[in-house]
């Protein structure tokens, strides 16, 4: 029972995470047809423009201004990068931005130092809110919940309310449709790349502190991010929404389950010293979402909630 | 119906003049070049690039049959190479201890195990391609990453066939030696790869020249159109797939006999995100495009860290440059260059060309210096950045101007000429 | 004699939208059939359906007898139906002599083959240069598709149709934004390459419909309204009231 | 043709870096394999450093025999191929010592291509300084008369901190965690075997092992610790899946103690931060709050001033000073006699006598056992904490059974 619950509690909280992660590529992803590799980068960069702006301003600030900055690298390298490849196809993009990962991580080697750095949870949330089951529940996690229900909410309502929302969401899925409608594209892809790179700042803010904040966050976080939106579906809020949590249960259930092979399939007689009845299910965990990426690709290429296919 | 009979046809086909002059005398001269290069005495560290060069040869030739010749994009190329150089991996320890204890294997010579490398990257395509080449573009592309982290992840788990993190190693002085070759030292070693490069680069191209081969690329073009000609796209795609995977398999086989190890590492992400790289780097348009690829990203690799140890910042720049301003690669700059040489070799055109060039030289300059600058300040042990006798300390304002000073020139020079470009195409 | 291509109460709706409801339509061997009718009829997509592009909802496609239903296009080809686009669809990276090459191989049987030189298929090559000269392509045989004007795009679009040597031949709009000039040439074209064969024609200029087709049929909103001689279908006041809304008009223009 | 050109203007460029670095026969050649760029780029920086700083102390002692040390970097990106042509490059440029540390896959690697290199190039022999590779089959199964490591391996750690836990009467019940390759399910099989050996009281409660750098969140694993009711942890981590451990326990309240290898590795206090103050210990052969003379201090004092970095491999400089002793013997670069020097050569470290084993090559040294605090005088990584000592595991405790069949050159 504690299990359920602690695997529930903790995979919600990675899966909002992912979630806040993964929103801005669906967005961009769907709108400009732009798998962006570096989308991780920018989460990266979050983390640690809140880490630097933090020493100023404090934590409540740099929860503010470190997406905003994001946002703002974002809008250049859509301004002065992608858009001068738009032209030249999808996959020219998708190599850019792949590129563009490398850089930003040595980049960040280069200002920030190659170790991880004391970025840490603000004193005000450093304390355990309760207890359950003999393990303390931290607050910052419970904050963690507030900032992304409150984004998931802002989104919504900038999306359903106003007219910006209703233009994104129009192009979302008819992306063709905009520029009939008068509508300056160019500058419409520029505040949604940036958009969708402060997304990722903020989950980099309040995920910097609560994980490692260190160069190589993005590497290892990127392909997850990927994995939620094409499971999600293309221009579906709601299926990365879906997907994330779907994920974040995934893997924190398959991390409580010890059984391995040998046990699970033990009509088949494996060897439990053997290389295949040796693996548990929770060393298979972080495996997962790239299993559900392949068969949802093979089995429904749409996604879960998808408009339409790539 | 009108009778054509077929000395009314004209003779479309390039003259054989053309034919020789374009499709033999490349592959003549590489293999020429390659039994020159021992004649020059190269040094230890010579030969182990090169070896490694050859290698990359293969390998990013085989990653062009998908990504320039089929239009297919993977992130996970890397798994083909991996199967192939583990299937000849162990067939190395097995013709070892036949070579003991007798066997089917004792007969069979090192020499030959890049053969056995095809035969395991082409059957994991085989396997593999099935399922992920019924989709195309970018699916396929996220088939194949999902695809490389779930064998990367395998390669640790399964230890009794990739050996865990360690590798298999093996001993390739064992059994029948072919050519006279006991491949011990490395100079032998290079008449190994030579040899495998040179066949390898020249069965893909005879690939190209193929019905398949020529299909490719109008699946590549046009996957619709190609089923109202009579192929179904999805099984092109799945032969090319497998035709690379044996390739890239062949690659492995070299590559598992020049370093007598093969670890779980070669199958992961990073060198299938490097071969990837190599092919566009080099121009995947251009069938030679990745070999170019490949002997400038080999090189980089195991030299540029020896002067900075920023080159990955470098090589994410290199690559990003590349798609923004040279999308046709280091083969497509080459041949415009040639081409203005060859067309148009005027005063004017030369300083245009001159002009290009200096800015290019500005830009380069100025944001090296820059950015040896911070990686030194950065370190922040008080290192001095030291080229060409000159001292740039970074903890002074003027060397960082310089840097600046010099890349805005750069830049400026640039637009100022893309504008007088533009102005005189109007 | 079965119909080189017959067509059963063929149905095709997207979602709510009825796009074929119900055509039947039988076209002879060796016929040159039109079919005309406004825009948004639904020919493009009757067209898409009999060549496998698209799964009909119901109904029944035969090609010489035998149901093409279900069929993928690629299968559809090999039993001898191929058809041309009305945007031009061709390879445009590689030159005019490689787009037709592409288009006879399978019909020589070399299928997916790996093993063989193209260079050295002599059969290929006589082929290929047969039909570039039968559509006046031979002196842009080594130009990038991608290169020529587009009265040599919509040529090659029907070398290529017309390349693997199919008996039934499909052309969408072949003359499609021409000009007078270029469409002549194109209509002595088309009656040059369907000769002997059966032609399925969707054209807008009621010159090229009227100077070249046996037998003609109109589509429309879905559903074929008439099928005759042009005589029969000049003189059908159906026709008339349902294709133009203007007598005068349409006598004018199929005159 | 273009290929020709790129191929020869890149051939001459193979041929330059050649010739323009060869070696000089005065200078006595390290060359110092490990990543120098790339996600493990900190890393093989921080051993390099140790290295250069150890090589200047003896130069500016003269020297080893009279013959001036230099270090060269080679970056392998912790690749073994790439460390073959690293080495490859190592050789054509006078080096006869290669030094390498991170990655045991690397290791053998590089261990296993000397032992080629030797058999096949007599007289040009090269001789191994491992000064981190801890998989216990380096001096045991695949041990050669050209590797030494300086570096106390698996098997002798987990001993050590055995011995210790042999004492700790109440600690009823451990957990093991540890990543999922060869280094962690050797720590893993080690803890097992040797708790139930020594503590056969000891209950262990669970083992997990987790993939290499995939956990982003190791809260469910510290969920099923507590649940597990586990009075210590036992963990192989290090790295990124180390500091997100002692973080994710640190926020669950687990408040039990975590004994690693690498708790002080680099960067780890820093990611760690006041989450791990009293709970991770580790087992090193070197902290920086150990008692010791006032030479050493001056070293660590010199190593820092000019690095901007702690000290944490005090076996390089062991490792520098065995193999000074053993040139200074010998004479001459004579490599098979320096490693016959080397083979059961004792050195009085700062921190206690160690002794290079002859029969598989494995250095004995003490280990010390220490905890994180705040009540240090020496910290690390300018983050106000280090480590404080808890225990002496003497050298010879670490001593264990070998299965080395040693072939020396006759």
């Amino acid at each position: 029972m504690e299990t359920v619950v602690f695997a529930l509690l903790n995979g919600l909280i990675y899966g909002l995470l992912l979630f806040m992660l993964s929103s801005g590529l669906t967005l961009i992803f769907s709108m400009m047809g732009v798998l962006n590799m570096a989308h991780a980068s920018f989460y990266m960069l979050g983390a640690y423009f809140a880490f630097t702006l933090g020493q100023s301003t404090g934590f409540w600030f740099a929860l503010f201004l470190a997406p905003i900055c994001v946002g703002a690298v974002g809008a250049c390298v859509e301004r002065w990068g992608l858009r001068r490849i738009h032209a030249g196809g999808h996959v020219g993009e998708l190599l850019f931005t792949f590129g563009l990962a490398y850089v930003i991580e040595e980049l960040v080697k280069i200002i920030w130092g190659k170790f991880a750095v004391a970025y840490e949870v603000p004193a005000e949330l450093n304390f355990s809110l309760f207890e359950l089951y003999g393990a303390q529940y931290p607050a910052y996690r419970m904050f963690m919940l507030l900032v992304s229900i409150t984004m998931l909410a802002g989104l919504w309502y900038l999306l359903k309310r106003t007219r910006i929302g209703l233009i994104i969401q129009a192009s979302l899925t008819h992306p063709h449709m905009v520029s009939h409608l008068g509508h300056n594209v160019p500058r419409i892809f520029m505040l949604v790349f940036a958009a969708g790179c402060a997304l990722a700042g903020l989950s980099g803010v309040i995920g910097g502190n609560y994980l490692v904040t260190e160069p190589s966050m993005a590497f290892s976080i990127g392909p997850i991010v990927f994995v939620v939106v094409v499971v999600g579906g293309m221009g579906s809020l709601a299926g990365a929404f879906v997907a994330s949590l779907l994920i974040g249960f995934l893997q924190t259930f398959a991390i409580s389950i010890d059984a391995n092979f040998a046990e699970i399939f033990s009509f088949a007689g494996l060897n439990p010293e053997g290389d295949l009845g040796r693996i548990t299910i929770s060393s298979l965990a972080p495996m997962l979402p790239f299993m559900l990426l392949v068969l949802m690709l093979m089995l429904r290429p749409r996604g879960l909630m998808g408009e339409r296919e790539f | 119906m009108t009778d054509y009979s077929v000395d009314l046809v004209p003779d479309l086909a390039p003259s054989s003049q053309y034919k020789f002059a374009t499709r033999v005398l490349p592959l003549l001269l590489m293999a020429l070049l390659l039994l020159v290069i021992p004649l020059l005495e190269p040094s230890r560290t010579s030969l182990s690039l090169l070896n490694a060069v050859g290698i990359n040869i293969v390998f990013a030739l085989s990653y062009n049959m998908l990504l320039g010749q089929a239009g297919m994009l993977s992130f996970g190329h890397a798994v083909y190479f991996g199967f192939g150089g583990y299937a000849a991996m162990h067939a190395m320890n097995w013709i070892e201890t036949a070579s003991y204890d007798g066997g089917v294997w004792a007969a069979f010579p090192v020499f030959a195990l890049p053969l056995v490398g095809f035969a395991g990257g082409a059957a994991a395509g085989a396997v593999i391609g099935w399922p992920s080449c019924r989709r195309a573009g970018v699916p396929f592309a996220m088939i194949s990453l999902g695809l490389a982290e779930l064998i990367a992840a395998a390669g640790l788990m399964f230890v009794g066939l990739f050996g865990g993190e360690e590798g298999i190693t093996g001993d390739r002085m064992n059994g029948v030696e072919a050519f006279g070759l006991s491949l011990g030292p490395i100079g032998e070693v290079y008449w190994f790869i030579a040899f495998w490069a040179f066949a390898g680069t020249a069965l893909m191209y005879a690939f190209t020249r193929t019905p398949l081969g020529k299909l490719a690329q109008a699946v590549r073009d046009n996957p619709e159109r190609v089923q109202f000609v009579g192929y179904n796209p999805n099984k092109v795609r799945y032969l090319v797939f497998i035709a690379a995977g044996g390739f890239a398999g062949l690659a492995g086989g070299m590559s598992a006999v020049n370093y007598e190890i093969f670890t779980p590492e070669s199958l992961s992400v990073i060198p299938s995100g490097l071969v990837l790289l190599m092919a566009y780097i080099g121009g995947a348009r251009y069938f030679a495009g990745p070999i170019l690829g490949a002997i400038m990203l080999t090189y980089m690799q195991s030299n540029f860290s020896d002067y900075s140890e920023a080159w990955l910042l470098y090589l994410g720049l290199l690559f990003i440059g590349m798609i923004m301003f040279a999308p046709r690669g280091l083969a497509g700059l080459l041949l415009s260059a040639v081409s203005g040489i060859q067309h148009s070799l005027t005063v004017k055109s030369l300083l245009r060309w001159g002009a290009y060039c200096t800015a290019g030289l500005l830009v380069v300059v100025g944001g090296v210096t820059l950015i040896e600058l911070a990686v030194r300040r950065s370190n922040g042990f008080g290192e001095v950045f030291e080229p060409f006798g000159l001292h740039l300390s970074p903890e002074q304002v003027l060397p960082w101007m310089y840097g600046g000073v010099l890349l805005a020139a750069g830049v400026g020079l640039l637009t100022a000429l893309h504008k007088v470009g533009e102005g005189e195409s109007k | 004699m079965t119909a080189a291509l017959q067509l059963k109460d063929v149905c095709k709706s997207f979602g709510p939208a009825n796009v074929i409801e119900g055509v039947s339509l039988e076209v002879k061997r060796g016929e040159r059939h039109a079919i005309i009718g406004p825009n948004g009829a639904g020919k493009s997509t009757l067209f898409n359906l009999i060549s496998g592009l698209f799964p009909s909802t119901s109904g029944q496609i035969l090609l010489s007898g035998r149901q093409i239903c279900g069929l993928k296009p690629f299968e559809i080809n090999r039993l001898g139906l191929s058809r041309s686009f009305q945007v031009s669809n061709i390879f445009a990276n590689m030159s005019v002599r490689e787009n037709v090459r592409c288009a006879v191989l399978w019909s020589l049987g070399y299928g997916h083959s790996f093993w063989r030189n193209i260079g050295n298929l002599k059969e290929v090559q006589r082929k290929t240069a047969e039909v570039l000269d039968k559509v006046g392509l031979s002196d842009k045989a080594d130009v990038p598709a991608v290169l020529l004007t587009y009265a040599d795009q919509r040529t090659l679009e029907i070398a290529i149709t017309i390349a693997g040597g199919a008996d039934v031949i499909l052309l969408d709009e072949p003359t499609a934004g021409m000009s007078h000039s270029e469409t002549n040439r194109a209509i002595e074209l088309i009656e040059m390459a369907s000769e002997g064969k059966t032609l399925l024609i969707v054209e807008h200029d009621m010159g090229v419909v009227f100077g070249l087709s046996d037998r003609i049929s109109v589509l429309v909103y879905g559903e074929i309204i008439a099928t005759g001689t042009p005589e029969e279908i000049r003189g059908d006041a159906r026709v008339r009231e349902a294709y133009l809304g203007d007598e005068a008009d349409f006598a004018e223009v199929t005159a | 043709m273009p290929k020709g050109i790129v191929w020869k203007i890149s051939l001459s460029a193979f041929l330059l870096s050649g010739s323009l670095l060869s070696a000089e026969a005065e200078t006595i050649k390290i060359g110092y394999i490990d990543p120098l760029s790339g996600p493990f780029g900190t890393a093989g920086d921080g051993g390099l450093k140790h290295f250069l700083h150890a090589a200047s102390e003896i130069n500016s002692s003269g020297g080893m025999a009279g013959m001036p040390v230099e270090i060269v970097g080679f970056d392998n990106k912790i690749n073994p191929k790439e460390s073959l042509i690293q080495l490859q490059k190592a050789i054509d440029q006078g080096v006869r010592f290669i030094a390498q540390g991170n990655g045991s896959s690397v290791a053998s690697a590089l261990t296993d291509a000397i032992a080629k290199h030797n058999k096949r190039n007599p007289g040009d022999e090269l001789i191994f300084l491992n000064y981190a590779a801890v998989d216990p089959a380096l001096t045991n199964a695949k041990c050669n008369y050209w590797h030494f490591r300086f570096d106390s391996h698996v098997d002798m750690k987990m001993a050590g901190l055995t011995d210790w836990l042999r004492d700790q009467k109440d600690i009823k019940s451990v957990y093991i965690l540890a990543q999922d390759y060869s280094f962690g399910r050797a720590f893993t099989a080690a803890a097992k075997s040797m708790i139930t050996e020594k503590r056969p009281d000891i209950q262990i409660v669970g083992t997990a092992l987790h993939p290499v750098a995939k956990i982003k969140d190791f809260t469910p694993y510290v969920q099923k610790m507590i649940n597990a009711k586990a009075d210590a942890v036992l963990t192989g981590n290090w790295s990124t899946d180390m500091s997100l451990l002692v973080k994710a326990a640190n926020a669950s309240g687990h408040n039990v103690p975590y004994l690693t290898f690498y708790g002080g590795g680099l960067g780890a206090p820093t990611a760690m931060g006041e989450s791990a103050l009293g709970l991770v210990k580790q087992i090193t052969e070197f902290h920086e709050n150990i008692e010791t003379s006032e030479k050493q201090l001056a070293r660590m004092n010199g190593f820092e001033d000019t690095y901007h970095l702690d000290m944490f491999y005090q076996r390089v400089y062991t490792a520098m000073h065995m193999l000074d002793k053993a040139v200074e013997a010998v004479g001459s670069l004579d490599i098979p006699k320096i490693a016959g020097e080397l083979e059961g050569m004792t050195y009085e470290s700062p921190y206690g006598e160690v002794t290079m084993r002859a029969e598989d090559h494995q250095l004995l040294q003490p280990l010390y056992i220490s905890t994180f605090s705040d009540d240090v005088e020496r910290d690390v990584e300018n983050t106000g904490f280090g480590f404080k000592t808890d225990a002496l595991i003497s050298a010879a405790a670490t001593a264990l059974p070998t299965t080395c069949k040693m072939r020396r050159p006759s």
